[in-house]
């Protein structure tokens, strides 16, 4: 092997390249792009060759650095010499390197801190003097707790696969007339029924949309008997007026 | 190791221990007979025993635990009543579905969360949170309700459209969760 | 009331919480002003300063909180049986630049990192160390974050400002990333 290479955990390519840069003691300012290019390739080599999954950032930094080289090795143009200023080819890479250095060390300053749960503890119970004051009650609210709650109500359904990477792109609308053809001649219809074995994300946030059109439409009428428990759709409107109905995009004003 | 240097980490596993703790299990952490702790232990308990101090250490249940002391009952429950509001889970799954879902009718809501919800609606109204937008043109005219500007100004929202959709959420859990990460 | 006993009240109040609390909220529970407050705050925090304590007040996140002196981490951790946590270094990463560069959106985050950093957003949303600010007024509407109390907290800064500067390895002079970056 022409490098001596150690396969860490590289956070990336930016990591990568930094670790290859301290290693061989180089100028971050003025990287020898020939030789860390040939290390870096060698070192994505050794990491496929372990059957690690290498990232597309990966592969993109190397088309980057091979680019960069090239340009270094083109003669420079009358144009170019005319233009001195012209920026280094390196230039945009270095400043992310800097960049990157900057906050990896921040980061393990952060790290090298006393941190609660880890190097100094709390009191993070109820106090047995307050205990009977504070119960079923949230720590903090911000705006991700508010999706996290309507998320919640979605929650109970299976969790989703991601093999299949071309799902279908359905919407709301085709959804609602699916849904209203499912519960037709049913009295009633389990929400985890309108999905297939393993339905994408995609599918259940349109299909909840779908049921909450329903609702607001009071055409179906959603019961559950306990938190997290079974949401169940019962249809709300006699059935000979449900098929009459046919819904379009105008309508409910979705895309 | 100097049985004076005990002492203060005793003080700290008692601190954080959430139920009394037993002499034995104190020796046993720290790998010494209990009759090296039970006299540090005596002492810790009259250190706290002071006028000044505001938390005493008891023996209670066969264990040692800190608690504060029986005359500033009152100032603790003053403390807590002038908590700022915390949600409650029924809270919050309110408030998120009518902000998402406005303008929308008591109904609704509870269809959507399967219980009953007045009593959430009524606490939401009181902390000026949600308003009431006017009555549906429905058989008994139910209240359609929607959130507040305090509710914007709570969220530091310039407006509704400021609220991140569901699908901008579904797309960062497409990510696996990165490997090796135990903070709590 | 004679400022003299005030102390031990506030130890208690302190004591009490299980969050941090503010110099205000203990003025508002005893029913005096901010200032008087305020001296008998340090004079706690110094009283637990000696080494022969296992506890020490700190102020983090904006308010008091007791905690253990970081050096018997060791013996709470055996007393407990916790196996000390792990930040993984993609998360330690994100959050450091969240933290110097708030409020900053996904992409910029990405280019600094040079990966796709949306997993570890999630894991950090959702201990709730990273919270959304809001949506940004460029197309697309790409959701801001910044840094949140719970971060204050676990990291024990009083505030951001408490944040360890950042070391200059270069004086070369950064351009903001293509994303359109307006943090500090």
């Amino acid at each position: 092997m022409p490098y001596d290479i150690k396969i860490d955990n590289f956070e990336g390519p930016l990591d990568l390249l930094l670790h290859l840069i301290r290693k061989n003691e180089m100028d971050i300012c003025d990287i020898p792009i020939a030789e860390i290019t040939g290390q870096y390739l060698a070192t994505i080599d050794a990491m496929q060759s372990l059957n690690l999954d290498i990232a597309g950032e990966f592969l993109l930094m190397a088309a980057t650095l091979v680019h960069i080289k090239s340009r270094l090795l083109l003669p420079q143009s009358e144009d170019d010499l005319i233009e001195a200023e012209e920026e280094d080819p390196r230039a945009e890479l270095v400043r992310r390197l800097l960049e990157y250095q900057k906050y990896k060390e921040a980061a393990s300053k952060l790290d090298s801190r006393p941190l609660l749960c880890r190097d100094v503890f709390a009191r993070k119970f109820p106090s047995p003097e307050l205990a009977a004051l504070e119960e079923d009650e949230f720590q903090s609210v911000g705006l991700y707790d508010l999706v996290e709650a309507l998320r919640g109500l979605i929650r109970n359904v299976p969790e989703a696969c991601y093999h299949d990477v071309t799902f279908e792109q359905m919407s709301v609308t085709d959804r609602i007339n699916q849904i209203l053809s499912q519960l037709a001649g049913k009295e009633n219809l389990p929400f985890g029924d309108l999905f297939t074995p393993s339905p994408s994300r995609h599918e259940i946030v349109v299909s909840f949309l779908a049921m909450l059109e329903l609702v607001k439409l009071r055409m179906v009428r959603l019961l559950q008997n306990a938190r997290l428990g079974t949401i169940w759709l019962f249809p709300a409107v006699a059935e000979e007026h449900m098929a009459g109905l046919d819904f379009d995009e105008d309508v409910l004003g979705y895309d | 190791m100097d049985t004076i240097d005990l002492k203060p980490i005793i003080e700290a596993l008692i601190f954080v221990s959430e139920s009394p703790v037993k002499a034995e299990q104190i020796a046993e952490a720290l790998d010494v007979e209990k009759p090296v702790v039970v006299p540090l232990l005596r002492q810790l308990c009259s250190d706290y025993a002071s006028d000044s101090r505001g938390i005493v250490l008891e023996e209670t249940a066969g264990g040692f635990q800190f608690r504060t002391r029986p005359e500033y009952a009152e100032w603790v429950r003053r403390l807590s009543r002038n908590k700022p509001f915390r949600f409650s889970r029924a809270a919050l799954e309110t408030l998120a579905i009518i902000a998402y879902r406005q303008p929308i009718i008591r109904a609704e809501i509870e269809y959507l969360r399967g219980v009953d919800s007045g009593g959430v609606l009524k606490t939401l109204l009181d902390k000026h949170l949600v308003r009431i937008l006017g009555k549906k043109d429905v058989p008994g005219r139910p209240m359609i309700y929607g959130t507040s500007r305090d509710f914007l100004e709570l969220f530091g929202l310039k407006d509704l459209s400021g609220l991140p959709t569901l699908k901008e959420f579904n797309e960062l859990a497409l990510e696996a969760p990165p490997a090796g990460d135990e903070s709590p």
